[in-house]
């Protein structure tokens, strides 16, 4: 038995198929999950006694910029897998994830920025934690603008895999820097996250929140795969039969 | 709840401005993620139904 | 009957009687090799072994996946399925191996403008099989560069150029040469002699694998011709 | 095998001193951008000083970005990159042996060029050993990243800009230590911390970047 032909062409319509028993499991959560989280954040949760109702804003922002994080990451694992063990399926989910950890990073400043015009003054500052997320966004443009760079999508794959793995190594230096940078210029003293000791009728939303974007997040990532395999693996024959079954049921023309 | 009537609940104490910005935007960025690739997906199944047809003919 | 269909391959080889030697104990195989660039399939199920003494022209119209070819063979590349295997393993798993039976010389043949002749060769053979200085020199005048050994590259003639990388082919080289369009810009003397050389490097139990456009004049017993336009599924 | 790292830097140290144009290309680009500043922010003399660190180095960061755009292109156009990748040599210490090169005659001559730079911006004479010490352990740092980023880029027709975007992120903790300990010193403050933990990285990029870079170059040549 050849291994690396398994690898190779076997993985791909497992995924298609256990991926598509996942897809409304996942997404059901997803809705159920961030709808609750939304209701009781918005309107059952006590406002916070020095921000008033301004901090319900983190249980949008934390979400995001936790997914946003540990995105990257998934991107350097998937990159990882991609270049030692050459899955395939390890390189479509690394160029699927890019841009979905870009869009919550983007998610994360755009809701820090609002959260600091009522509590800072200014829709900007250079908040140890907005300034990370800033560069992390950068690091997402960069693998995404390589991905595209190169036309040769085997390349392309390889390629961002070695710059997540570059920057998921350099991401806690750039954290750190950051901070220590911060604290020499006695930045804004209030922050977005820490807070001492949140009662449980705060805290639970939030909880509910990651758990909604975690879900959300694992849905639209296997939508991005599985359409990337059926293009990836057009030659095989169940791709043929899938497209050709779903041109039939969506009454495509 | 924690807010005595839905007036208050749209106020949201002064900040109604922010935080429904912040939801709404980020509501908007959800959806366009789900919408992205499902519109790809229907592009692609579209193209795919035409070169089908296409084949088909010759 | 036949010729209705088929177009007459007038370049067909006559079945060499070392044929059975090439399946004893080949040192270079493709299996089920398939290339594919920009989402169109170049060749696919490609199969070839290469065993000592042989020598392996590889032809077909331009984009036809020539180049890609030989790339793959030499492990610079990785096929979209199928396997390069060397002595019975897959190419990937042994580097060191490839580089002590390998000789590469691609259509850019990794020769500086700035540098002399003899610099170029002297970093070329350090980076793959150390010469001394004076088989260097005997080299470059095999070559028939005898007075230009310390004249920049640049300032050669474009056959001048390539005569400096075919030196290395006059140094002590290792087995199996992949060498992608090396008569380009030679002159006729200069293939002739290329030609010889290479006939004899298969006759000596070498290998070469070759893309060329012309039709070779001298060749091994071992030769054979691997037309890519015509592998098209 | 130290042989042939030997070779590549005397090859490489050759290849340059035959075109001394791109040599002096960064070090006029570094120059200009310092002369820009006192024009955009007007000539007083206090403001300049306080914004020199900063200044400095991001002038420094983007004549490295500058002078790496070319770092492997011309030996990937002439083919010499496929043979480095079919030598039996580790790809790792020959890029490792290019890197070394390339800083010990690009890099190092920013470094020399700076106090001078440094100086007309008003810097005192007494933070011009702490800008050489951050300058000799950041510039190398920026180099070994950078080499990751041309590595990748280096087979696309307009690789320079994208090279940029991937790096200039990556160059930030060495532009936050390097221009913070200028800051320190010209405050006064001790600086020892922060040349530690630039050495510290230095040692982090000599020891990863150059595996990093191989594996880009091998993707580059193999597409």
């Amino acid at each position: 038995m050849n291994w690396t032909w398994f690898h190779k062409w076997g993985s791909p319509k497992w995924f298609y198929q256990i991926s598509g028993r996942w897809l409304p499991w996942l997404s059901a959560a997803a809705v159920l999950l961030i709808a609750t989280g939304v209701v009781w954040g918005l309107a059952f949760a006590p406002p916070d006694y020095q921000q008033g109702n301004s901090f319900r804003i983190i249980y949008i922002h934390v979400p995001a910029a936790m997914l946003a994080q540990s995105c990257y990451v998934l991107l350097a694992v998937a990159g990882l897998v991609g270049l030692v063990w050459k899955m395939k399926i390890a390189d479509v989910a690394l160029q699927s994830a890019a841009p979905i950890g870009a869009w919550m990073t983007a998610i994360a400043l755009l809701t820090g920025a609002i959260w600091g015009k009522p509590t800072w003054g200014s829709w900007w500052v250079w908040d140890a934690r907005l300034t990370s997320m800033l560069i992390l966004l950068f690091l997402y443009f960069g693998v995404i603008a390589l991905g595209n760079a190169i036309s040769n999508r085997d390349s392309a794959a390889k390629a961002c895999a070695v710059l997540a793995l570059v920057g998921v190594v350099n991401i806690p230096i750039i954290k750190y820097s950051v901070e220590w940078w911060n604290t020499l210029h006695q930045g804004a003293t209030f922050k977005i996250t820490e807070r001492p000791a949140m009662p449980a009728e705060m805290w639970l939303p939030l909880l509910l929140m990651v758990l909604g974007f975690y879900c959300f997040f694992g849905a639209v990532l296997l939508m991005r795969m599985r359409l990337e395999v059926l293009k990836r693996e057009a030659r095989a024959s169940w791709v043929k039969e899938e497209v050709a079954k779903q041109i039939e049921q969506g009454g495509v023309r | 709840m924690s807010f005595a009537s839905f007036s208050e609940f749209l106020a949201m104490g002064h900040h109604g401005l922010y935080v429904w910005t912040a939801y709404g935007i980020s509501l908007a960025v959800l959806a366009l993620n789900v919408a992205l690739p499902l519109l790809s997906r229907r592009r692609y199944l579209q193209e795919e139904a035409r070169r089908l047809r296409r084949e088909s003919q010759k | 009957m036949q010729g209705k269909n088929l177009p007459p391959r007038i370049f067909s080889p006559a079945p060499s009687p070392k044929v059975s030697l090439s399946l004893n104990s080949p040192l270079l195989e493709a299996v089920a090799l398939a290339c594919e660039r920009d989402w169109r399939m170049l060749f696919e199920r490609l199969e070839l072994r290469l065993a000592a003494g042989e020598m392996l022209q590889i032809s077909g119209p331009n984009g036809s996946g020539k180049t890609s070819l030989l790339r793959l063979l030499a492990g610079l590349m990785q096929p979209t399925a199928g396997d390069v295997l060397l002595n019975g393993q897959p190419l990937a798993k042994q580097r060191a191996e490839l580089a002590r039976n390998l000789l590469w010389i691609g259509h850019a043949a990794g020769i500086k403008g700035l540098l002399t002749a003899e610099e170029n060769l002297i970093w070329l053979c350090a980076l793959h099989q150390p010469a001394s200085r004076d088989a260097i020199w005997q080299a470059l005048e095999q070559v028939g560069l005898r007075g230009f050994e310390d004249v920049p590259c640049h300032t050669l003639s474009a056959g001048q150029q390539r005569r400096v990388a075919l030196a290395r082919l006059y140094l002590a080289a290792p087995p199996l040469w992949i060498l992608d369009e090396p008569f380009t810009a030679l002159d006729k003397a200069g293939v002739a002699q290329l030609e010889r050389h290479l006939a004899q490097h298969c006759e000596n139990g070498g290998m070469v694998v070759l893309t060329t456009h012309h039709t070779l004049a001298n060749t091994p017993d071992g030769y054979r011709e691997l037309d890519l336009g015509q592998q098209q599924p | 095998m130290s042989n042939v790292f030997t070779l590549l830097v005397a090859r490489e140290a050759r290849l340059l001193f035959r075109r001394p144009a791109e040599l002096a290309n960064p070090l006029v680009f570094f120059a200009i951008v310092i002369a820009l500043f006192p024009l955009a922010v007007g000539p007083e003399s206090q403001l300049l000083q306080t914004l020199s660190p900063g200044l400095i180095w991001v002038a420094a960061l983007l004549a490295v970005l500058l002078s790496l755009d070319g770092m492997f292109r011309s030996d990937f156009e002439d083919g010499s990159l496929e043979q480095w990748v079919l030598s039996s040599h580790p790809l790792a210490l020959l890029v490792l042996a290019k890197v070394l090169a390339h800083w010990l005659f690009s890099g190092l001559a920013l470094v020399l060029l700076a106090p001078l730079l440094a100086l007309m911006l008003g810097l005192p004479g007494h933070c011009i050993p702490v800008l050489l010490m951050t300058l000799l352990l950041g510039t190398p740092v920026l180099s070994l990243l950078g080499a990751v980023g041309a590595a990748l880029t280096v087979g696309l027709k307009r690789g320079g800009l994208l090279l940029a975007l991937l790096i200039l992120p990556l160059y930030i903790p060495v532009l936050i230590l390097g221009s913070g300990a200028l800051q320190a010193s010209l405050q006064g403050l001790p600086v020892v911390g922060y040349l530690l933990w630039m050495a510290s990285l230095a040692a982090l990029a000599v020891t990863l970047t150059p595996f990093a870079t191989a594996a880009g170059l091998a993707i580059s040549v193999g597409e």
